[in-house]
């Protein structure tokens, strides 16, 4: 412990000062270690960006591309991202692969153990949430995290169910989530559609809307890709789509010149 | 390189922690508590959801209040329910304020080297029909007040409640003291003035307002009475009263 | 701990019904330990204008020469008070001039403008270190109480008050703010500016 | 590990600062005179890097004698403080600032008052009753809000220093040996035996 | 303090700069200044340029201005919005205007935003990134609307619709599903209101009003304050103290003529303690 | 199902959970989480677990998290500065204390108890962490309560500072930051002992600890004297922290004044600082300003005419 008047009781850091002779107007220099790791650097290795899920009259859609990137290497391009769990729920995965490869395992085992219960309860996605936010921070906690962000959706008893969680073990739930560059440019748009709207909607409509949104982040998240896939959850059970391809307009660019002063 | 931020490779990829901002407070009255906070939960620059409750009921007189990184938060409060859940089975009543406050201590310090980044403000009834609030730092001190506000505003807000609550630096006039408790109304006033403020001048702070009222066993409850957005959580008749009363907040 | 910490202090202004009302508190401290509790950091311009200067010490005594030898500079040159919006400019750019090596201070700057028909206006105005102005009309505060002060002011301003009003309002703002904050406090002065007159008040606060 | 001390009493200012010069762990010499006496009526107590002390109070002794042979008088006091105040706020802005903490006594002839300044390395000047420098402001600055006199006599004076070299003597780790005493007053400055 | 002139000379003074280095390497962090947020866009229509700006000023965490202007003057047919720090934004966009005019009165001509937009990127380049400006300009000039992007680098972008500021990604969302070529002048300031909301309502750094400008070949129109969706409700009661809440310990009263027809001297200085 | 596969496997879904549950288990450190001692299990039972992070250096971790000093944006503040004083004289001990708490330069908290009153007997100041002395003071308290039951008699003030001084010193380099003065009155007389998280443990007549403390000895040591009368002990003790809260930025608010005597402690008075400025403890004012209101250092000879105002 530090018995210097101007810093008394704060830990004394021995491998600075070992035998307590810290100088007087000197301090470790400032460091925002906070900010620092916030960034959440890499190490992740191959990776998805962007899973994009809405609350809809009927039930929820959600929608992931196809892409693994591999730092900005466009590795694999036809992967799934959208997993199924039990008949009423549908994970969604950004983040590191191998880890949410790992999570899928987990879910397969803790369907198959939930069904040879025989009890005939089966988990919805409330429960399947609160078990990966489980896993997750404790996970966290060992300091040893799956990398991933994580947005589960579904609809049981015909209620709604949407919500995310982190490698930290952040959760929340909201009528529309998006995860990774998503968070930035599809959920402004996501908001502006779904607020309000979550028990009007039709499918048709959020279909369109999730299509736009698809469509904005190929525009401008570098690692994302012009085909994904669309998954839905309604009382009828879960759907994932075929993967789809984007239509894309870049036409304007043709009237482009330049950065400044050409014309031509 | 004695920089003082000596650190392991794993330290620097991973940060176990974040803070998802929001801000909580409490007060005691007579016979009443007022715990709030605002409902918005973010990361950096983006709000991740508008409606994050960081207010939870843990009995009819007891209600707690966190804030910090959300993760932790959830989790500790779920614990604090599962214990409290316990003690119900074993003793067939709920937990008495102080001791859910010692509780809450104790569970804290057990996490005193990878401490809970969580600010918890308790509020409810005391055995003796009182308004109580404790307040906790993450690794456990906590002390019982009249009044706190903790999280990302909690600098802006309790000043202000130092002003209005305590009277603080003011001068009663000539012959005259302060009350040593204010009415309800005054103090829902001064709760919602305070989250609008904070709301103007803290970006973390806004989108909605939950405020919960406990009432000691018998208080009469006119001043509740046509509350704007307001509605009542007792699950027993005829113990001490819990309400909840929502309010917008600006959402930018 | 941040060089805008090393002697604490805070200033605050606020608007009021033709008038306004510019505090500080009076510690001069380094760090932790405190040295003096009449450092005043608010200096009158002209009769109806004060500025402010919260941050490091030393610098809160050089700007307040080179301010007053600019300010003499323009008097002489233009042959008339400087003007609460001048001013403001003038300490503006003077900041700026400094943008890769400032000085540790963020004026808070409050007068009485006149107007071209004769009257007087109130006028308040802060920038930060480096001389981006904030032209508020409510209130601007500055130094290391400063986000308590904010969160107070909020809480207690409200429009059109007059000046013995401004008073209590300004002083209860700055006094439960620097209660809160470790490196301000120690006394604290007020000068209310009026049309026809400047009171000063030191006030009784805490001097812990 | 500098100590020095200043207080004001009844027509005086004393100033008192320890003798010793050491590098490191080691004590050079332990008859240093710390105090300059900058004209008939200032004294300067210094602290600081080494080197830059005495280049420091020597550049400030001339300067202010050199302003006393051009303009026939002296700095009063203020004067004085706020000029070594600027110039070592500009020294700051230099290559090579000087880091000296200085503690400024003088006693002014044309009001008959003592002033006391505190200045330290960044060039903050303010006006107190009593001063101190060095670890031994800890110390000191609660003593002496108990038991400074601004009418105290000499002797009362010194019996309040006193106190303030005996608290240090007893709660300093290393603490100075000796101390250098000097006194300015209408008379002019001179040293006092302690 | 030498001169004798109360203007100094022009540029930066770096005499400071010592000191500072020697404060922070005694561990003391250096402050920051107030930086905007900031969700700042420009988009092209039919006749012109719309550019738009949030009103939010930050520092840190805090809201510092809750109304201030980031659509900055240039000339008469050039605006230039601003995101960054704060201080250099204005600066820069005040010194490149009067460039401007300077410009003009030489040339005799109407200034072009391509000169705007080179000086503006010279002078920022020069500064290698040091000065913190991030910045959207616009106008219509004899060559028609024109819009830029300057990075704080000096790098530019020519671009029918832009956005700067950590709301831009938000109002970028908004451009590029809904920006289409020639629009009505209604629609695009719609369309740029919308952008501007999102980075208001999804981005912390911004907030308050949306500001707005519209620039065609006929005019300039400044719409200040232009949507005001966030306006502070009324506070549940009032604060107002009783008078002598305070405790004084003395006062001093100055009191200056304002009638300069009365006759009677008045007193300078009156003291009375309480 | 099968749980033998199941208590062996890594990865199966249950495996998880049951890890994530004894994480819960192990952080929580409780033997009993049952019945009525749910709680308060460890605290009656042997010595608390506690939850060390999986790094190779949780010291490091939790001062990288924690230590407003080194990384003044750090978010988890614990909370800090005080002044606290005890000391023995004839008339048993006095214990004085301030009640603030910083975390960075934010006030806290201005009406924190940092006298912990172990047993009727026993009292410990808080200096330094504020949950590290209430939390191990506590348990203090049990562990002389669990003696006496025990052995019949009170437990003495030195094995009781002895077995804090053993328990916190268990933890040494771990980051706990804890200032402690236990101070009672057994058979040996009135007696204070200094206890820190270092491990130091000191028998002395008179300390202060914390931030502020060196102003409190500048006042403290000047007029302590062994035959002080109870009142001046106590006013020795209210002055000396009013000192320091008046000098250290990091003190202040109010001042809680105790005596220990022979029958155990009493309880004197919570007094704020700013009233002790002003008005003192009965009516004369601890404030260097009002004492020397009016006096001033200026000597005019008797025949100047006019002195000019003091600049």
């Amino acid at each position: 412990m530090d018995h210097f008047p101007l810093s008394w009781g704060r830990p004394r850091n021995d491998a600075l000062d070992a035998f307590n002779t810290y100088p007087m107007h000197k301090r470790p220099t400032h460091h925002d270690t906070f900010a620092d790791g916030v960034q959440r650097t890499q190490q992740p290795i191959v990776t998805g960006t962007s899973v994009l899920a809405i609350k809809y009259k009927d039930g929820i859609m959600m929608a992931a591309d196809t892409l693994a990137s591999y730092g900005s290497l466009a590795r694999f391009k036809s992967i799934q991202r959208l997993h199924t769990v039990g008949s009423s729920t549908v994970l969604g995965a950004s983040g590191d692969l191998s880890d949410f490869q790992y999570i899928q395992s987990l879910m397969e085992d803790l369907i198959i153990e939930e069904h040879t219960a025989g009890d005939h309860h089966e988990l919805g996605p409330a429960e399947i949430h609160e078990y990966l936010a489980q896993v997750l921070y404790s996970r966290r906690t060992k300091m040893d995290p799956l990398w991933n962000s994580l947005v589960v959706g579904g609809r049981k008893d015909s209620k709604n169910f949407l919500a995310y969680v982190d490698l930290l073990g952040t959760t929340y739930s909201s009528s529309s989530i998006a995860t990774g560059y998503g968070a930035y440019i599809a959920v402004p748009l996501l908001r502006n559609a779904v607020d309000g709207r979550e028990n009007t909607l039709t499918e048709e409509e959020a279909r369109k809307i999730i299509v736009d949104c698809m469509r904005v982040l190929f525009y401008r998240d570098a690692r994302s890709l012009n085909k994904f896939q669309i998954s839905t959850v309604t009382d009828a059970g879960v759907t994932i789509s075929e993967p789809i391809q984007l239509e894309t307009t870049w036409s304007f660019a043709e009237g482009i010149r330049g950065y400044g002063a050409q014309t031509q | 390189m004695p920089d003082g931020s000596f650190s392991h490779p794993q330290q620097r990829q991973f940060n176990p922690y974040t803070e998802n901002g929001g801000t909580i407070l409490a007060i005691a009255g007579k016979d009443f508590s007022v715990i709030a906070g605002d409902t918005r939960q973010s990361e950096g620059y983006s709000i991740q959801t508008r409606y994050a409750p960081k207010v939870f009921r843990l009995t009819d007189r007891a209600v707690l209040a966190v804030n910090g990184f959300a993760a932790d938060g959830n989790m500790f409060v779920k614990k604090v329910q599962q214990r409290l859940e316990w003690y119900r089975h074993a003793h067939a009543k709920d937990m008495p304020l102080g001791a859910i406050a010692r509780l809450i201590q104790t569970m804290l310090y057990g996490r005193r080297f990878f401490p809970y980044y969580v600010y918890n403000i308790l509020g409810g009834i005391e055995e003796d029909g009182t308004g109580a609030v404790y307040s906790f730092d993450p690794v456990g001190s906590y002390e019982r007040e009249a009044c706190r506000a903790a999280g990302a505003a909690q600098s802006l807000v309790q000043p202000f409640l130092d002003n209005q609550i305590y009277f603080k630096n003011q001068q009663a006039p000539a012959g005259q003291s302060h009350p040593l408790h204010l009415p309800l109304s005054d103090v829902l006033a001064i709760v919602i003035d305070s989250f609008t403020s904070a709301t103007e001048r803290h970006i973390e702070v806004g989108d909605g307002l939950e405020i919960y009222v406990v009432l000691t066993k018998g208080r009469p409850t006119q001043d509740l009475e046509g509350y704007r957005g307001v509605k009542e959580l007792t699950t027993r008749p005829d113990g001490d009263r819990v309400f909840l009363i929502q309010r917008e907040l600006k959402k930018d | 701990m941040s060089i805008m910490q090393h002697n604490g202090g805070s200033v605050i202004a606020m608007v009021g019904k033709d008038c306004v009302a510019i505090a500080s508190d009076l510690r001069l401290g380094v760090q932790s330990l405190s040295i003096s509790s009449n450092f005043e950091k608010i200096f009158p311009v002209t009769e109806r204008l004060y500025v402010g200067f919260p941050g490091l010490a030393t610098d809160v005594t050089t700007l307040r020469e080179v301010f007053r030898y600019r300010v003499n500079m323009y008097t002489i040159k233009e042959e008339r008070a400087i003007e609460p919006t001048i001013f403001t400019q003038l300490v503006s750019s003077t900041l700026y001039e400094r943008r890769f090596g400032p000085y540790f201070i963020e004026p808070v700057i409050a007068g009485l403008q006149k107007t071209p028909s004769g009257s007087y206006e109130p006028f308040i105005a802060a920038t930060d270190l480096i001389g981006c102005i904030n032209f508020a009309k409510d209130f601007v505060v500055a130094g290391t109480a400063s986000e308590k002060l904010f969160g107070v002011a909020e809480g207690l301003w409200e429009p059109g008050l007059e000046p013995e009003d401004l008073f209590e309002t300004i002083s209860q703002t700055l006094m439960n703010a620097v209660d809160r904050d470790a490196f301000s406090g120690w006394g604290a002065i007020v000068h209310v500016i009026t049309k026809d007159k400047v009171i000063t008040r030191k006030l009784k606060g805490r001097m812990d | 590990m500098d100590v020095s001390f200043a207080l004001t009493g009844k027509g005086y200012v004393l100033v008192a600062a320890d003798t010793t010069a050491a590098h490191s762990i080691i004590k050079v010499k332990s008859d240093v005179d710390k105090i300059k006496e900058l004209s008939p009526h200032l004294l300067m107590a210094y602290s600081g890097e080494p080197g830059d002390t005495v280049q420091f109070a020597e550049y400030i002794e001339r300067n202010i004698r050199l302003y006393q042979i051009r303009n026939t008088y002296g700095l009063r006091p203020q004067s004085a403080a706020s000029w070594i105040r600027r110039s070592l706020a500009e020294s700051l802005r230099s290559r090579h600032p000087y880091s000296v903490n200085l503690l400024l006594g003088g006693y002014d002839v044309s009001t008959y008052t003592p002033h006391l300044y505190w200045v330290d390395y960044l060039g903050t000047l303010a006006e107190v009753p009593f001063a101190a420098h060095g670890y031994g402001s800890y110390f000191a600055l609660s003593l002496l809000d108990r038991y400074h006199d601004p009418e105290a006599s000499l002797e009362e004076g010194i019996a309040t220093l006193r106190r303030c070299i005996d608290e240090v003597a007893k709660r300093l780790v290393v603490s100075p040996g000796k101390y250098l005493v000097k006194v300015v007053d209408k008379d002019g400055t001179r040293v006092i035996e302690i | 303090m030498a001169a004798t002139s109360a203007y100094n000379s022009p540029g930066f003074d770096f005499s400071n700069t010592y000191r500072n280095q020697f404060l922070a390497d005694r561990g003391v962090p250096l402050p920051k200044a107030t930086s905007t947020g900031t969700t700042i866009v420009g988009c092209l229509f039919k006749d012109g340029i719309v550019l738009g700006a949030d009103t939010r000023a930050t520092e840190g965490p805090i809201v510092a201005d809750k109304n201030c202007e980031k659509i900055h003057f240039i000339s008469d047919n050039i605006r230039c919005c601003g995101a960054g720090t704060a201080a250099d934004t204005e600066f820069t966009t005040a010194l490149i205007s009067s460039n401007i005019e300077m410009h003009a009165l030489t040339t005799g001509r109407k200034p072009r935003v391509v000169t705007a937009m080179t000086m503006l990127k010279q002078m920022l380049f020069r500064y290698q990134g040091n000065i913190g400006a991030a910045l959207v300009l616009g106008g219509v000039d004899i060559t028609g609307p024109q819009l830029f992007t300057i990075h704080p680098h000096g790098s530019t972008d020519k671009l029918p619709y832009v956005t700067m500021g950590s709301g831009s990604l938000a109002a970028m969302a908004i451009f590029e599903s809904q920006w289409k070529p020639d629009m009505e002048r209604e629609e695009a300031l719609h369309l740029v209101t919308l952008a501007i909301s999102a980075g208001i309502f999804n981005d912390l750094g911004s907030g308050s009003n949306v500001d707005a400008c519209v620039i065609t070949a006929s005019g300039t129109e400044m719409l200040r304050n232009f949507v005001k969706p966030n306006e502070r409700v009324e506070k549940e009661r009032r604060y107002v103290f009783r008078r002598g809440t305070t405790a004084i310990k003395e006062e001093k009263v100055r009191r200056w003529v304002v009638d300069e027809e009365e006759v009677t001297p008045v007193g300078g200085e009156e003291m009375d303690t309480s | 199902m099968d749980s033998f596969v199941d208590q062996y496997s890594k990865n199966s879904a249950t495996a998880e959970i049951r890890r994530a549950k004894e994480m819960f288990e192990e952080e929580d450190g409780m033997d009993a989480m049952w019945g009525s001692q749910a709680g308060f299990a460890t605290v009656a039972s042997g010595l608390p677990k506690f939850t060390i992070p999986a790094v190779p250096d949780p010291s490091s971790f939790l001062r990288l998290h924690t230590d407003d000093h080194a990384d003044p944006s750090c978010r988890i503040k614990i909370k800090h500065g005080t002044t606290t004083l005890a000391f023995r004289y004839q008339g048993g001990v006095v214990v004085a204390v301030d009640s603030r708490a910083t975390a960075g330069s934010y006030v806290a908290s201005g009406t924190v108890k940092k006298v912990i009153e172990i047993n009727p007997y026993l009292l410990g100041t808080m200096a330094g962490g504020a949950a590290d002395c209430q939390y191990w003071e506590t348990y203090l308290g049990i562990q002389c309560r669990l003696h006496e039951l025990r052995n019949r008699e009170r437990i003495s003030v030195a094995a009781a500072s002895k077995y804090l001084s053993n328990l916190v010193y268990s933890y040494k380099g771990m980051g706990l930051s804890m200032g402690t003065m236990i101070c009672g009155w057994d058979k040996t007389g009135p007696a204070v002992f200094y206890v820190d998280s270092d491990g130091t443990r000191l028998k002395g007549d008179l300390f202060s600890v914390g931030s502020g403390s060196t102003f409190a000895y500048g006042v403290l040591d000047q007029g302590y004297r062994w035959d002080l009368t109870d009142e001046e002990a106590l006013e020795l003790g209210r002055r000396s922290i009013y000192a320091a809260g008046h000098r250290d930025a990091f003190s202040g608010n109010t001042i809680n004044l105790y005596h220990v005597k022979e029958d155990g402690w009493e309880f004197i008075g919570n007094y704020d600082v700013s009233k002790m400025h002003y008005e003192g403890p009965n009516g004369v004012g601890y404030a260097y300003e009002l004492r020397v209101q009016g006096k001033s250092s200026a000597n005019p000879p008797p025949d100047a005419t006019e002195v000019p105002a003091q600049a």
